[in-house]
């Protein structure tokens, strides 16, 4: 057995942690919020998936951005997401924050929200049914298990590029980077 | 439409331009300083329900339009007023100067909606106090919902201007 | 004791919605409460400007994610009063049980958000379920779940399915059914009671001086419902009741929520047995072609939350040249919250904020 | 109010005795209900590229994309709606604005990707897409996405009695059968100032009947001019293609009503008649137009035939400057118009209109002169630059059956009808043929039996070789025809006219046609010689096509002029025969035989004379 097969065998145990306990934030961020009450609560029951609503970003590790974005949220987002531990998976709901949907010509939304912070997938709908949740997550399971699901690896990467891009949207952040800048 | 309260505006207001387009409406147009007296006055008949204030930009011919809504919640004694009526009561400003009266003396609950009216319109309101952002994050160099502030080429000219990150990452 | 400055909101698990307010604390009391919406702005009214008149109408609804369809029926009723459409009788019925039925699964979202507030889990689950059968009514009548796009100028957009009346009374029932497990395990729940009598009092002339309406004005003893006062719909074809009650506390103002539901439920059924056969939609101009003349209107209708206006300016254009939503949670949010919070402690804060009903989407818009 | 009771909650404990309320999902599935709004679908053959949804959809999710596989049919485009579901709300004004009703919303819901870019796609549906879409046993939710749906899974659909158009038109006024058939009044009343806007209304501006018209007008955009109730405008943007509206506006072919996005789930646009509503209602051209003939060229051009081809031509080279002398044997403008069709479709004075305008402009018209008889067609060669043939089909052809040659034939019975004395018809009149002629042919024929014959049953009965389902007139024509009490005998050849003792005309023996066309298309028809039909008439009248006469042609021009297949003269892209100098267009030139295809003819050779006469090639 190889270095990097026994590393692999060595954190599976690990990873399946990260698989079957996804701790959404709690964080209404958008309309695409109105299916996850139902998603949570008896009819669909997401806790069968191991997906429950955690009341701070400390303790979560999954961030499901729930709809248009407007600019005064992305602030809030940023801040929430960074403080989220490592790894964290993020999953963007519906049209808006894909191409802007329904507010593609709204002065105050965000109309790629990838371009700000990274995503690791995308569900279509305006809005995604309760199904579409769950079947979001079975794939982002799919995701970790093959290592795709790497946008914190990719937020640390492009930090700079993000940073820019926040920056430029939102005049200024008044918190120090995350990452140390330079490093690009 | 209660006859007498129409007749009774316009003998203690000149100046007041008073239409019934619909049975149980009232449309009133005021000069900018009748404002608050016309407030008070129809305030003082029963119609004690501010339901919101609002402006609309008439670009062209140089004016703001504030528009008040009014009714009743006719549990007033005294009054005659009868809740299924709205009085509209407006008033023109010039757009170069844009300034006008706070009604928040009157009715509390108009402090939001000039708050936001100022936001988005650039109006000011003598002796509100606070005119504070209330919705917006960003600084626009025209305040949003006037007219000449054109979004879809404010979404090209700046959203448009925001790059995609880590493109060749993207497809992994 | 030394003030502090508490941000509440909007990633908070006391904040329902994307919204925040900025506290004054001292202990654990609020000394000063400083709304701070804007989380959600969106330009809506901007947005609908650049749009013609048929495409505004899939926009409307999304101006309040928990009950769209209050949203609808005032921007179709602008636009008819506008227009001069008539709408036909049976499309009247529809859209009143329509609303009712929305207002029913509103409060049913309502009492989730606030029970699972308070900690009454068994409530939340229960009233989460319900909604869900509410929607289930809703996606098989308009084909959508949360925004149905359903009531639009001239009528609505469908006839009911086949079988539709059947399943609709079927589901109310088992809902209605639910109602004395609902008052034994919340409504007549000490507990409950404990926790909400006296709480985020604001009396009636309070209410009324801030531009109260729906339960938090009905909450201090006052009828005031448009649905009577300036009937609309098929209101003022079925007899109905206002509830109301007097302390204006969050106890009451729950209650009047609860039994507005059951008014509710009630007034569908006349509804459906009154309800005349023939055409739902009168068929409006060429949407490319479609200019409605010059003129203003202000309609207003009930919402869950209280009364929903829409001043609507057009020029003889295409497109409406201003539009403005007086949404119910706007004073409810900003003025009346700021001053029922004063006073009462932090854990009280989501608590008083859910039962004055404050949506935040219709608030920023 | 008294405190309520801390131990009454305990009674809900019966619920943990109850079944759970949850769905085992995956394991156990909901469906979506019938009309749920999900992903589109779309049918390719049905959807007509117009581009109704792209124009409806309030976020700009829509984009037409050019699918360069797709061979569109006459009236279609090859562009196909594309959706990007960043954009999408689901909204469906699409479906319910879609004219052919092809786009609809499936039940399918699940997409869900890491990349933003496969929400861009464009939809089909399952009749011409196997791979997406796919039956119940091979459909996975857990796979689901853009590229694996379920078959047969239609949700929202397009219901016509809420559709965003109208597709019903304004009915245009007209006077009833029983009235009509005794006089030859207009048949129809054109629309009033509010019908026309109302019609004009109801355009969804797609403009794919600008592509089906041969003369290519701007239709949606004269449309509009009638929608905003300025009718000159709208004559101007008519006169930039066509020279002759008040004669379009009432017997045009309209190719584009066949076209247009509201003929598919209703009535097309009424095209045609607003056109003649435009027509009608400007009083004085010329001061609606403000045209002037360009700067004078000092060229001369001369156009035989005063038709449609002919009139235009004129029309068209009278605003490049040039100088135009128009031919004509008929005593006024026209050519075939004037003889052809009926007065109650098409009055003099309608026409008259027309070609007095075009003579305002400076186009002289010699009436009356037939070339080769009045006139030599050299002289014109030596006289004039170039040489427009616009000499229409004015001879009608005859079935050559036995005692044929005791027939009538339908263009002199029209012409005649057109003067003041009227054809003489029997009680009885048989007609030959199935085309419009013949249409136009029997309705007058009954029409001068009602005169001739007040309150006495009268039969005028038609012949033809096509069955209900091929015959050539149009639907309208034929269903006028009907309403006044034409007979129609269709799939019946004529085999022999039967005569009497004293050799007058006793009627039609037919037979029983087998195919009218042969299998490439070709007509050859064939019969059932057992199979016959005695059909009684005293007159005859055989309207089964024209040809056209080149005799006035000089031998050695005739022999230059070369003919296609389909026995029409070949002429190139500008219009220009095979002799150079010499152009020509209208019936004698296309297969569509109709007016508005003479003035694209027309356009095109306009274009080609005055780029020869200014050197350049022909």
């Amino acid at each position: 057995m190889d270095r990097n097969q026994l590393v692999k065998w060595l954190k599976a145990p690990a990873k399946m942690g990260h698989k079957y306990s996804l701790h959404a934030v709690y964080f209404c961020t958008g309309c695409g919020i109105i299916e996850v009450p139902p998603s949570i609560t008896a009819r669909w029951d997401a806790e069968r998936f191991g997906v429950l609503p955690t009341a701070t970003p400390r303790q979560a590790n999954l961030f499901l951005i729930t709809g248009y974005v407007s600019v005064k949220t992305l602030r809030a987002i940023i801040r929430t997401y960074e403080q989220m531990p490592e790894p964290k998976y993020t999953v963007g709901f519906g049209s808006c924050p894909i191409n802007g949907g329904m507010y593609w010509d709204s002065y105050n939304t965000i109309k790629h929200l990838d371009r700000y912070i990274p995503i690791d997938g995308w569900i279509a709908g305006c809005m995604p049914r309760p199904e579409a949740i769950f079947v979001a997550v079975t794939h982002l399971w799919t995701l970790i298990d093959k290592d795709m699901a790497d946008g914190y690896k990719r937020y640390r990467k492009h930090y700079a590029a993000y940073r820019a891009n926040q920056e430029k949207v939102l005049r200024g952040l008044d918190w120090p980077p995350l990452f140390p800048v330079e490093e690009q | 439409m209660d006859r007498a309260l129409i007749d009774s505006l316009s003998s203690t207001f000149d100046a007041l331009r008073v239409e019934v387009p619909r049975e149980d409406r009232l449309t009133v147009q005021a000069p900018r300083d009748a404002v608050m007296s016309v407030l008070s006055f129809l305030k003082g008949r029963g119609y004690d329900h501010l339901h919101m204030v609002s402006c609309v930009d008439w670009m062209e011919e140089g004016q703001f339009e504030l528009v008040y809504v009014l009714s009743a919640y006719g549990t007033g004694q005294d009054s005659a007023s009868n809740p299924g009526e709205e009085i509209i009561l407006k008033t023109r400003i010039p757009r170069e100067l844009p300034t006008v009266v706070s009604s928040i003396s009157l009715f509390k609950n108009a402090e939001p909606y000039e708050r936001e009216i100022h936001e988005l319109f650039g109006v000011r309101f003598e002796g509100h106090p606070r005119l504070t952002p209330l919705f917006l994050e960003r600084d626009y160099e025209i305040p949003p919902f006037r007219k000449d502030f054109d979004t879809r080429q404010y979404v090209e000219d700046f959203f448009g201007s925001i790059p995609p990150v880590g493109e060749e990452d993207q497809d992994v | 004791m030394r003030e502090l400055e508490l941000y509440f909101g909007p990633q908070h698990l006391g904040m329902v919605g994307n919204f925040s307010i900025t506290l004054k604390v001292e202990g654990d009391r609020v000394v000063k409460a400083d709304a701070n919406p804007g989380y959600l702005h969106r330009g809506f009214e901007k947005l609908m400007e650049q749009r013609s008149w048929i495409k505004n109408f899939p926009m409307v609804c999304r101006i309040n994610v928990v009950e769209p369809d209050s949203m609808e029926l005032a921007y179709a009723t602008a636009v008819e009063s506008l227009a001069g459409i008539e709408v036909p009788e049976r499309a009247q019925f529809i859209r009143s049980i329509y609303l009712e039925l929305a207002r029913v699964g509103s409060h049913l979202f309502g009492l989730w958000a606030y029970s699972n507030m308070l900690g009454f889990d068994t409530a939340a689950q229960w009233a989460m379920y319900h909604r869900d059968l509410v929607l289930d009514l809703f996606e098989e009548l308009t084909g959508g779940r949360v925004y149905h796009i359903y009531i639009w100028p001239g009528g609505v957009r469908r006839d009911f399915p086949e079988g539709f009346e059947k399943r609709l009374v079927e589901t109310l029932h088992s809902i209605g059914g639910c109602v004395p497990d609902y008052d034994a395990c919340f409504f007549d729940n000490r507990l409950f009671y404990d926790r909400a009598a006296g709480i985020g009092k604001i009396t009636r002339e309070e209410a009324m001086e801030m531009g109260g309406t729906g339960q938090a004005l009905r909450a201090t003893g006052v009828p005031y419902d448009v649905r009577k006062i300036e009937p609309y719909a098929a209101y003022d074809k079925v007899p109905w009741e206002v509830p109301t009650r007097e302390d204006g506390d969050a106890f009451s103002r729950i209650w009047v929520v609860r039994d507005e539901m059951i008014e509710s439920v009630h007034m569908i059924f006349k509804l459906l047995d009154e309800m005349p056969k023939g055409d739902v939609y009168n068929r409006i101009p060429n949407p490319f072609k479609w200019r409605i003349p010059e003129g203003e209107t202000y309609v207003r209708c009930e919402s869950s939350r209280g009364e929903l206006g829409l001043y609507l300016v057009s020029d003889g254009g295409d497109k409406p040249y201003r539009v403005h939503f007086r949404t119910p949670s706007y004073p409810h949010g900003l003025t009346i919250l700021e001053k029922a919070l004063v006073g009462e402690s932090i854990s009280d804060v989501g608590n008083i904020m859910i039962s004055l009903y404050v949506v935040a989407p219709e608030i920023d818009r | 109010m008294a405190k309520p009771s801390l131990l009454g909650p305990l009674r809900v404990i019966k619920y943990l005795f109850k079944k759970p309320k949850t769905l085992r999902y995956p394991f156990e599935l909901k469906e979506p209900a019938r009309r749920y709004r999900g992903f589109h679908l779309n049918d390719w053959d049905q959807c007509t590229g117009c581009g109704n949804c792209a124009d409806i959809c309030p976020n700009d999710a829509i984009e037409m994309v050019e699918r360069p596989e797709i061979a569109p049919d006459p009236g279609e485009k090859n562009e196909r709606p594309r959706l990007d579901y960043g954009r999408c709300c689901f909204c469906g004004l699409c479906v319910d604005i879609c004219p052919p009703g092809s786009l609809r919303l499936s039940r399918d819901y699940f997409h869900i990707h890491f990349d933003t870019s496969t929400f861009v796609f464009t939809p089909r549906d399952e009749k011409t897409d196997d791979e997406t879409f796919l039956p119940a046993e091979k459909y996975s939710v857990l796979k689901a996405s853009l590229a694996h749906r379920k078959r047969d899974y239609q949700g929202f659909e397009p219901e016509i009695d809420y559709a965003l158009f109208d597709p019903d038109r304004v009915e245009m006024p007209e006077v009833p059968p029983e009235e009509r058939k005794l006089s030859f009044v207009e048949q129809m009343l054109g629309y009033d100032r509010e019908q026309a806007v109302r019609e004009a209304e109801r355009c969804l501006e797609c403009a794919l009947c600008e592509d089906a018209c041969p003369a290519h007008l701007k239709i949606s955009d004269y449309i509009e001019a009638v929608y905003e109730d300025s009718p000159e405008d709208s004559l101007r943007t008519i006169y930039e293609d066509n020279p002759i509206p008040a004669i379009c506006g009432r017997i045009c072919m309209k190719h584009c009503e066949d076209a247009c996005s509201l003929s598919i789930r209703g009535e097309p646009l009424a095209i045609r008649w607003l056109k003649r509503f435009v027509s009608d209602t400007v009083r004085n051209y010329r001061d609606a137009l403000e045209q002037s003939p360009g700067e004078p060229t000092g060229k001369r051009i001369a156009v035989i035939g005063a038709g449609p081809g002919g009139l235009s031509t004129a029309y068209f080279l009278r605003l490049l400057g040039h100088e135009v002398v128009v031919f004509d044997e008929l005593s006024g403008g026209g050519g075939m118009l004037r003889v052809g069709p009926p007065r109650y479709r098409l009055p003099e004075e309608a026409i008259d209109k027309d070609v007095e305008y075009i003579a305002s402009l400076g186009v002289d018209f010699r009436f009356q002169t037939r070339v080769g008889r009045d006139v030599e067609f050299e002289e014109l060669r030596d006289e004039f630059d170039a040489v427009f043939l616009g000499i229409g089909l004015t001879v009608s052809r005859s079935t050559r059956v036995e005692n044929a040659d005791r027939c009538q034939l339908a263009l002199p019975f029209l012409a005649k009808n057109k003067t003041e004395e009227k054809c003489e018809v029997p009680e009885e009149v048989i007609v030959i043929g199935g085309g419009n002629v013949a249409m136009d042919v029997a309705r007058e024929a009954l029409r001068l039996q009602h005169i001739r014959y007040p309150g006495k049953r009268t039969v005028t009965r038609t012949v033809s070789l096509e069955d209900w389902d091929e015959i050539p007139a149009t639907e309208e024509e034929i269903e006028e025809a009907r309403e006044e009490g034409v007979e129609f005998n269709p799939a019946w050849g004529p085999k022999r006219v039967v005569l009497d003792d004293q050799g007058n005309i006793k009627g039609l023996l037919c037979m029983k046609v087998n195919s009218v066309f042969d299998e490439e298309g070709r007509f050859a028809p064939t019969f059932h010689e057992d199979q016959e039909m005695f059909l009684e008439g005293r007159m005859i009248i055989e309207a089964i096509g024209q040809g056209a006469d080149f005799s006035f042609l000089p031998k050695e021009v005739m022999e230059r002029i070369e003919f296609t297949e389909a026995r029409k003269v070949r002429v190139n892209e500008n219009g220009m025969t095979t002799v150079p100098g010499i152009f020509a267009g209208g019936d004698i030139v296309n297969v569509n035989l109709d007016a508005v295809t003479a003035i694209a003819d027309a356009k095109a050779a306009s274009e080609g004379i005055d780029q020869w006469l200014s050197g350049g090639e022909g």
